[in-house]
Parts: structure tokens; C-alpha cells; sequence
């Protein structure tokens, strides 16, 4: 046995201690492969040793959940016999290596997750942010992680129905690269990551296994970025959408025709996850041999088989009698299978390699011995700073602030990228991406599935609670704008370096916010996922939580409100609380290189109130769209631009027109209601231009301005 | 009434919309993979849109030696409608079944919005229950759908209004020269339902199931 | 055997790639490019003693496979 | 001046592209194929006099735009 140095164990990422942890557990000096194995296992990626103990927070629960976080998507309940699942997932630090790669792995690794459950995807949403524009670097990147996701995600036949992008200088050398994924299964269908009962056969399926990102992923997401990335390019990774494509079906027929008792897929960590959590779960050992796994290249070590993170592959677990018919479904689709492990009544997970026992393990203490941290944490001192920053009303006139925020390429049109995304497939996109919230039918019900994606930096840098308490809120309201109210929740926690405490104060708060947000409003959150060590050079980037709703609209409206469906003369009202003169966190701060105050708190009983107003009223009323990034200002024009009709607007505050005050809806009706429940009227479409009391714009070069925001910031 | 065969390569995704679609005018559609050599109880047969062998080398390229597309041909031959939409498109050239070939988009990005084309030949199996110069609002979703035709035999039956891609002509669907062999960039399929922005695709569709002869 | 073999779009054929990356090298400064052609290479392992039989082989996959005779040409270099 | 640049990805990175044209070749009967690689040429007329500074120019180009160094080499051949 070659024999261990600590400078090995160091290298792959695990500190003394845990090193010493691991010795004081087998009893002994590790072998290669189990050094391998626990290091990437024991990885900030994989074992959310610094989150575990507060994500334990979340409200997890509601009589509609199937399953919650724990397993690779949380599922829920749909009614009819249909189960959603649904997963958030970050790639920024492979999508910062590697954009178009990175990204296009990012969207094989989710639809992994939720194909996992037994169910096909049906849709994805991505959620990117980048450094500005100006940035050649940045705009390699924001192109490279677009193409990417159009590459795997079009290639792949899913598609990406919406998403959010944004601009930040604090995401300049940490892009944050987020994508999610809806399934629906027939209840009959749903599968677990189990490894099953003794006898049960563990059958690898799909692309071969090479050195790809080996000490990839898992421990670039564990580690910050420094002069040394550049020593670490060799391991990215290659997406193959076709084999992904192969799979999912494969994997499908396999389920409908009941021949497999579990599934779990390999990501980080590959085929040492791949084993052990599975086998785990199901409180059983297991005999795995690596001479079985088809391979790419010749002369592969056995921890190097065993960290492999090549793409696109799954585990079945298998009763004995059905592997043949798994091998020949397989075969027909085309893709690659070996069987490589046998499920025992034992607890230890045993690998072997050309007869050499290479591992030897309690097969659940990969994932349940793994450190846990409580780390420190404290508000940070320059908080109050921040608050305390007096921020200037800008004088400019409304119509000059406004054309301002409408050519930002994080307000403008997102056409550029989502026309490049297959956004179509599947004839189920009623309420496709540029607009608030997706909206999917489910075929042979009357009922419609509402997803809708947030998030917000710089409202959560000055108040994390609060800042990810809105998200929800506003999520939640962009859901209701279908005609939808709330189901379930994914969160994706991106964060800086959680050895500081300032950034475990704030990982905390958030978490905190979320969990008041959804025990208001009733939400389980059903799964998700931390990204940590999103800093470059020591700095944090801003706490960016990103939540991901999905809600049901039963029934869905016959014609759901659209952007795209005011008519001259129809009245324009805002629904929801007054505003009040607050403009901290807003776009229009960040336009005007701004940040700081203290943003406006959301209000529960307000909010629970407004949703309900809304979603009742998209069964009645043309046009609904909440008033959030750009505030009021910027709703109204994006409703004008997209109709194609101009609108006569009341005379307001900058203050009014600019907010971004939470729980509020803009509604656009035919004339004739002399009252909207916590409305009030603001103005009437019409005519050809936006006219903001005494000034006014052509429609058409706003319109302009929006459309070619994101395609002039690219041409630099 | 005869059963369209609706192709499924490894690779394909638009097959079950283009089955839905096909049943929402009354039609009978089956999938058949691309490994089935018999296609005998089928009147009509679709190459629905995908990414078939994922576009590996070009696309289009590895789908033509599937074992079904001797089927295809001889279907094509006897004067069956056989219609390519979006990926089925590329393989009908790259099979001969249609003249040119497609290469990538002029601004060499995918495009997934809707555009409108005109019919400018209503003798085809695609646009027989359409009028002459009737304009049709359906989506396009392809990054090559830029139609290249030296040997100048192509017959357009749809043309772009605008030019999205660069395609030669403003070609959007080009016709064999009987009319029963049909390729067509943008999709019919996903044009067949008010809710989801038009239904516009079902006059293309329409005129596909005319086509058959009467079982 | 290795073998390179080289596909060439027809010169008459439009090359949508050539042209957009000769733009972003002007956009970035590049102004001295002039026409940009982009082809591909394939790297082919073959096995096989004959270097003219590989050659006549690999001709043939060009003919039926790697090559669109709509629209391109072909060259094999055994070795 | 005529330059060619050839941009291989790096043998350690997978090329599934490949491995799909492999596998239809060997459909089709070609069970010699082995390993496949697709890789590009690009073709270019540059402006220039001086081949030395063409080349640098090239490189250049190849740093910034033509090649993604995380994945690919590349080789210029200026004349
Ligand atoms: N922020 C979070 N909120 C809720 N659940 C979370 C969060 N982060 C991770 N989880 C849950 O923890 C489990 C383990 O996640 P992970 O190991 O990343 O899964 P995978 O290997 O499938 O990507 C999953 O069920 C996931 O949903
Ligand atoms: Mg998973």
C-alpha cells in the first residue's frame, strides 16, 4: 500500500483535523482511494458541513410535500395524480473557469437531479449575473454561459422557459451561474436514491467514465479563486446533451416500466457519492468493482475512477431478475451500461480494483460522519454605514430617469439570450420568458404549473433578512400574477467565504429570512443548494440568494394575463400598499452608482392580502405585472412596449415612479371598474406614447432603448 | 383514415408535440424508431425536430443511415407525403430526399421566436389547404436553418417575411419537385394553439393529412 | 494509422462562421484580417498496414459520411 | 499574407462529437475507425509585410478570440 503523506490529504482539500477525524473513525491510516473518497465527500460542495446545521430551519413541511430536501429534488403533490420535482443548482466557479462549459454541465447536473425522481423534465430556468458589461472579460463570460446553456439546453430537448440576469461589479470575478429544473411524474412513478434491499445490483449507465474534473467541481467549489485557477483548467468538464438526451429517455422507460428500485445520479463525486449515499439511505453495504466501469482511456487509478466526475451518468439499482431487461433497454437507446456493485446485508462499502481490496468503509460515514461547523458569525461592522448612507432623490425629470433604467442591460430586454433558448418545446409555454412568472399547462387537466425565479444582491448586502424575506414575497406575487398561489420553494444560497464571519452572519440571516417569508406565507421549501467561497482576491461577493416558487393555478385562467394584452383606452392601476419614499437597494440606485439605507420591510398580512387579490383577479383582467426591479416607472413602460400601446400616466414622485416598495401590482383593465380591492387608478393606455404628466416619449424609442439594451452593452 | 409515422432518432424532441398536434386536427400518429424497417401500414411520414445524433460531424448527417430511411425514401418515391420540420428538414437533404443543404445561421446564434412566412406554392403536400401569398405566423427554433441550394433545383413553398437567417431565397420550406416531399425550418407543430401564440401551423398541418390517400 | 482529414467548404458556399469571427476581429481591433475560411479537421485513428488501402478506406467514409458533396470538399493525409 | 492556424482540443478533454462519428462509422461498417477528433482550421488572409509580426499578430488572435485556451492548443503557420 502506498503510504499516505499529509500532504496529500491536504492537497485534495481536508484539513488536519479532519484528517485526524478520519484516522480516529477507520481506525487506521487511509488508503488512497478512501483518502479520495472522504476528501471529496467531506468537501464543502458535498457535505454542507458549514450550512447543514441552519438549513435545518427552513420549514420543510406541508400535507402536499412527497418529498423534501434530502434527496436530489424535492417533489410535491399536484393533484390528478401528478407529481412536480423540482431542483436548484449553482456551476459559477466551473462556469467562471470555463463559461460555455461550465454553464452547459451546470444544466446536465439539474436535469440529472430531477430526472433522478422518476420524473421528465419539462423545463428550465436559468438565473446568471456577471461584472458589467464594459468588461471584455465579462461579456466573454456572459456569452460564453448564454451559449452555453442554449448549446445543452436546446440540444438536450428541454426547455429554458425564463430565468433573471444581472449586473454587478461584485460578480466581476465571480460570475454567479444558477440553473433550475421542473419535472412532473405520475405518482406511480416516483424513485428515490435507494440502493435497495441485499441482492439488489448496481447498474452504471451512460457516457464513459475518463479524467474529467477530477478534483473538478467538487473542489472548485470548495475552494475561493486565487492566481492558482489557472493550475486547475485541466479538469473541466465536457457536456454531451445527446448522451443526456439518451439517458433521460432510457432512465424514463426504465421507470414506466418498473424495472429499477432506485436511481441516483453521478455529479460531484461521481461514482464515490454514487455508492455510498445510496447505500446509506437504505442502511446497507455494498461490493463495488471498478473493473467494471466502461471507461474512456486506458490506465485510470482506482481513486481516480472513483472521483471522476465525467458527465452524464446514472446509477440504477436493480432487482437481480430485471437487469437484463435494464441492459437491453439501455442498449436500445443507445447508450452504455456495466453492472458494477452488489447491494449485502453488510454496512460497509467494499471496492475493489484487479482483485485489490482499494476501499473498505463504513458505507455511511462518507456522508454521515462528515465535519459539521458551526461557524462564527457577526454582523458585520460596516453595516451601519451602509444604512446610514443618505441617498440623493436625483432631479433629473421621470421620462430621462426612466429611458436611463430601460437601456440597463439588467432592465432591459432579455430577448437576446432567451431567444436563443428553445423556449417552446414541449406546447406548454402559455407565459414564456420576459414576462414576470412562467406559466406551463399540464396537458389533460385544466390546471397550469407557475414558476417564478428572484433574486437580489444588493437589497440583501444592506439587510440579508429582510432582502431574502422580499424574494419570496415577490416570487410569490409573480406566481399569483398566473392566477397561481405558492406550492413550493427551492433556494440557492450563493455566498462568499464562510470562514468569515461576516459572511456566515449573513448566510444565517438569509436563511432566516426565507423560513419567515415562506412559515408566513405557508411555503415549504423542499430542497436547494449553497454555494460558498464565491469571492476573488478576499472579496465576498454580495449575498445573493436566488429563490426559485412554484405555484399551481387550479384552474388556470382561460386567457392568463399577458404584457402583451392592453388595449387603447383601458385603465391603468396599481394594487397594493402606498409606497412610501423609500429608494434604498432600488435600480435606480444601483443606476446612479448607488448602494445604501435600509430597504423598505415586507409586511406578511399585506402581502398574503395582495396575493390573493391578484390571483383572483388574473381570471378577470388583461394585464398584471408586479412592480419590482425598476419599480413602477419601468412596469408601466414594459407593459406599453410590449402591447404596443402608449399610456398616459399621472404625475408622480420619483420617489412613486422609481421604488421598488414590495407587494405591488400593476393592472391594466377595461374601463369600467369603478374599484380594485387596495387599488387605485393611475393612468389610461393610449396613443403612442409614454406620457409621465408633463413629459412624455415616443413609445417607439423606448421601446428601442429596451430592445437593444443587452445587444449594445455587448458590442461594447 | 391512414396513420402518419412520426420518426423518433436518437435525439429527436419534437415528436410527441408533432403526434399532439397531428391528433389535435383528427389525425392518427405513431412514433417509430429510427431502427424500424417497415413502415407499410403508414400513409404519411414526419422527421420531427430534435437534435437527431446530436448534430454530431452536420446535422442531418448520421440521422440519414438510420435503417428507417429506406422506408422514408421509398415512401418518398411513391409519392407519399414525407415531411421534414426543423432537424427532419436537414436529414431530407443530407438523404438527397430534397436538393440544397442547411448550414448555420447567418449571425451564427440559435433563434427561437416567432416569425411569418408566406406561401408562395400551394401545390405541395404542406401547403395544400393553404391560398396563395396567405401569410402564417409559427415559430422558428434552429441555429442552422440557413438553406444553401447550388444546384438552384430547389422549389420554395414558404418564404420568410424579413430574413432571419440568411437562407438562400428566403426559403423557409422547399418542396421536391412532385411537392410530396416537404422541408420546413419553422416549426407547424408549435403554431397550433391560440393559448400558446397561434394556430397558424394547423393550416400546414391540415393540408400534411389531406395529403394522404384514403385507406 | 493517424490520419488528418481536412473539409473544406466550397468557396462558393456561403461560411456564415468565417464571416462573423472576421467582424469580431475587427471589433477587437484585429483590422488586418481579411477573409477568414473556417474548416474542420478530423483526427482519425485507423487500423491498418497499407497506407494506400487506409487512404482509399478513409475516402470512402468521406464520400458516404464525413463530407456533404452538396457543399464540400475532402482531402486525407495518411500519417 | 496567407496564414493558417490549426486548433486541436487538448487530448485530455473529452470530445464526445468524436465519439458519436466514431460510432456511426462503425455502423456503417468502416470497424477500423479508432479514436476521432474533430478539430478546426481557420484560413486567413492577414495584412501585413513582415511574417514574424504577422505571426505575433496571429497568436493574438488566437489568445483573445479564435481558441479557448482552457480547452484548445493552437499552431500558426504564417506563408
Ligand atoms: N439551501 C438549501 N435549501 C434547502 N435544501 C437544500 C439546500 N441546500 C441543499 N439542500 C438539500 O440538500 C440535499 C443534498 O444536496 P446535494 O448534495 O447538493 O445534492 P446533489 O448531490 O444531488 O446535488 C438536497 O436534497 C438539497 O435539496
Ligand atoms: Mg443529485
Amino acid at each position: 500500500m502506498t503510504p499516505v503523506t499529509e500532504s496529500v490529504h491536504r492537497h485534495l482539500g481536508m484539513t488536519d483535523d479532519e484528517h485526524d477525524r478520519l484516522l480516529e473513525l477507520l481506525g487506521r491510516d487511509p488508503r488512497p482511494a478512501e483518502l479520495a473518497m472522504y476528501s471529496v465527500m467531506w468537501s464543502e460542495h458535498c457535505s454542507y458541513k458549514s450550512s447543514r446545521s441552519h438549513l435545518r430551519r427552513f420549514p420543510t413541511e406541508a400535507p402536499w410535500v412527497v418529498v423534501g430536501p434530502g434527496e436530489n429534488a424535492g417533489v410535491v403533490d399536484i393533484g390528478d395524480g401528478w407529481l412536480a420535482a423540482i431542483r436548484i443548482e449553482s456551476h459559477n466557479h466551473p462556469s467562471f473557469v470555463e463559461p460555455y462549459q461550465g454553464a452547459a454541465t451546470g444544466v446536465g447536473g439539474i436535469l440529472r437531479d430531477v430526472f433522478t425522481m422518476g420524473a421528465r423534465p419539462i423545463a428550465l430556468w436559468d438565473q446568471i449575473r456577471f461584472g458589467p458589461l464594459d468588461n471584455p472579460r465579462n461579456r466573454f463570460l456572459f456569452k460564453g454561459v448564454v451559449a452555453g446553456i442554449a448549446g445543452y439546453g436546446n440540444a438536450v430537448g428541454v426547455p429554458t422557459v425564463g430565468g433573471e440576469i444581472d449586473f454587478d461589479d461584485c460578480y466581476t470575478g465571480n460570475p454567479l451561474v444558477n440553473v433550475m429544473c421542473l419535472g412532473i411524474l405520475r405518482r406511480e412513478q416516483l424513485v428515490l436514491g435507494t440502493a435497495g434491499e441485499p441482492g439488489t445490483v448496481a447498474v452504471l449507465l451512460g457516457k464513459a467514465t475518463g479524467r474529467d474534473g477530477i478534483g473538478g467541481a467538487s473542489v472548485l467549489a470548495s475552494a475561493s479563486f486565487d492566481e492558482e485557477a489557472g493550475a486547475k483548467r485541466p479538469s473541466v468538464q465536457v457536456g454531451d446533451p445527446f448522451e443526456e438526451k439518451k439517458l433521460i429517455e432510457a432512465c424514463l422507460e426504465m421507470y414506466w416500466r418498473g424495472l429499477v428500485v432506485g436511481v441516483q445520479d453521478l455529479g460531484a463525486a461521481g461514482l464515490s457519492c454514487a455508492t455510498s449515499e445510496p447505500a446509506s439511505r437504505a442502511g446497507v453495504g455494498m461490493e463495488v468493482d471498478l473493473e467494471a466501469v466502461h471507461v474512456r482511456e486506458g490506465g485510470m487509478t482506482a481513486p481516480e475512477l472513483l472521483m471522476s466526475e465525467s458527465q452524464e451518468r446514472m446509477m440504477a439499482f436493480v432487482h437481480p431478475e430485471m437487469v437484463d431487461e435494464v441492459l437491453a433497454v439501455a442498449a436500445r437507446w443507445e447508450i452504455d451500461s456495466s453492472v458494477v456493485g452488489l447491494v449485502n446485508g453488510g454496512s460497509t462499502l467494499v471496492v475493489r480494483y484487479h482483485g485489490e481490496v482499494v476501499a473498505d468503509i463504513p458505507a455511511a460515514s462518507l456522508s454521515d460522519d462528515a465535519p459539521l461547523y458551526d461557524r462564527p458569525a457577526a454582523r458585520p461592522a460596516w453595516l451601519d454605514q451602509l444604512w446610514d448612507r443618505r441617498f440623493e432623490t436625483p432631479t433629473t425629470g421621470p421620462i430621462d430617469l426612466l429611458l436611463g433604467l430601460l437601456a440597463d442591460p439588467a432592465v432591459g430586454s432579455s430577448a437576446w439570450a432567451h431567444q436563443q433558448y428553445d423556449h417552446m418545446l414541449f406546447l406548454n409555454t402559455v407565459v414564456g420568458p420576459g414576462s414576470d412568472g412562467s406559466l406551463l399547462r399540464i396537458r389533460g387537466t385544466d390546471k397550469g404549473l407557475a414558476v417564478s425565479t428572484d433574486g437580489n444582491g444588493r437589497l440583501c448586502l444592506l439587510d440579508p433578512r429582510l432582502g431574502a424575506s422580499r424574494l419570496v414575497y415577490e416570487a410569490a406575487l409573480n406566481v399569483a400574477v398566473t392566477g397561481a398561489r405558492p406550492l413550493a420553494l427551492v433556494d440557492n444560497l450563493n455566498f462568499g467565504n464562510p470562514e468569515k464571519p461576516e459572511v456566515m452572519w449573513q448566510f444565517k440571516e438569509t436563511v432566516e429570512g426565507i423560513s419567515e417569508a415562506c412559515e408566513a406565507l405557508g411555503i415549504p421549501v423542499v430542497g436547494g443548494n449553497v454555494s460558498f467561497y464565491n469571492e476573488t482576491d478576499g472579496v465576498d461577493i454580495h449575498p445573493t440568494p436566488v429563490v426559485g416558487l412554484l405555484g399551481l393555478a387550479d384552474p388556470m385562467p382561460g386567457e392568463p394575463p399577458r404584457l402583451d394584452r392592453a388595449r387603447p383606452g383601458m385603465e391603468v392601476w396599481v394594487i397594493g400598499p402606498e409606497p412610501t419614499s423609500n429608494l434604498a437597494g432600488t435600480r435606480l440606485q444601483a443606476h446612479l452608482g448607488e448602494l445604501g439605507g435600509r430597504p423598505t420591510p415586507p409586511d406578511p398580512a399585506t402581502a398574503r392580502r395582495v396575493i390573493e387579490i391578484v390571483a383572483d383577479l388574473a381570471h378577470r383582467v388583461p394585464v398584471l405585472h408586479d412592480v419590482s426591479d425598476g419599480g413602477l416607472g419601468v412596469a408601466i413602460a414594459e407593459i406599453c412596449i410590449a402591447s404596443g400601446v402608449g399610456a398616459i400616466i399621472e404625475p408622480a414622485a420619483t420617489h412613486t415612479l422609481f421604488g421598488e416598495d414590495p407587494h405591488r401590482v400593476v393592472a391594466v383593465v377595461e374601463p369600467g371598474w369603478d374599484d380594485l380591492p387596495m387599488g387605485r387608478r393611475v393612468g389610461t393606455m393610449s396613443g403612442h406614447a409614454i406620457v409621465i404628466g408633463e413629459e412624455s416619449i415616443a413609445l417607439k424609442t423606448a421601446g428601442d432603448i429596451w430592445r437593444n439594451a443587452l445587444g449594445r452593452a455587448l458590442t461594447g | 383514415m391512414m396513420k402518419v409515422a412520426v420518426v423518433v432518432f436518437p435525439g429527436s424532441n419534437c415528436e410527441h408535440d408533432v403526434v399532439h398536434a397531428l391528433e389535435t386536427m383528427g389525425g392518427v400518429a405513431d412514433l417509430v424508431w429510427h431502427r424500424d424497417t417497415d413502415l407499410s401500414e403508414f400513409g404519411g411520414v414526419v422527421l420531427p425536430g430534435g437534435f437527431a445524433h446530436g448534430d454530431a460531424l452536420r446535422t442531418g448527417a448520421i440521422a440519414r443511415f438510420s435503417p428507417v430511411m429506406a422506408e422514408v425514401t421509398r415512401m418518398a418515391e411513391s409519392g407519399a407525403p414525407v415531411l421534414g420540420i426543423c432537424n427532419g428538414f436537414q436529414i431530407l437533404c443530407e438523404a438527397g430526399l430534397l436538393p440544397g443543404a442547411l448550414i448555420a445561421n447567418r449571425d451564427l446564434s440559435f433563434i427561437c421566436r416567432f416569425v411569418e412566412v408566406e406561401v408562395v406554392d400551394t401545390e405541395t403536400i404542406l401547403t395544400r389547404a393553404a391560398r396563395d401569398g396567405q401569410r402564417i405566423r409559427i415559430p422558428l427554433n434552429s441555429y442552422e436553418g440557413n438553406w444553401v441550394d447550388p444546384s438552384g433545383e430547389g422549389r420554395v413553398v414558404l418564404r420568410y417575411i424579413g430574413d432571419p437567417n440568411g437562407s438562400q431565397h428566403r426559403a423557409a420550406a422547399v418542396a421536391n419537385q412532385t411537392g410530396n416531399v416537404v422541408g420546413v425550418m419553422p416549426h407547424p407543430e408549435r403554431g397550433s394553439d391560440p393559448l400558446l401564440g397561434s394556430a397558424d401551423g394547423l393550416i400546414l398541418l391540415e393540408g400534411f393529412l389531406r395529403s394522404m390517400a384514403p385507406a | 494509422m493517424k490520419v488528418t482529414i481536412t473539409i473544406n467548404r466550397r468557396p462558393e458556399i456561403a461560411d456564415p462562421e468565417g464571416t462573423t469571427v472576421r467582424r469580431a476581429l475587427h471589433e477587437l481591433g484585429f483590422i488586418e484580417a481579411g477573409e477568414v475560411r473556417m474548416d474542420r479537421v478530423i483526427h482519425m485513428e485507423v487500423e491498418g498496414d497499407d497506407p494506400r488501402q487506409v487512404e482509399a478506406r478513409v475516402e470512402e467514409m468521406c464520400r458516404r459520411l464525413l463530407a456533404n458533396p452538396v457543399i464540400e470538399d475532402f482531402e486525407v493525409e495518411v500519417g
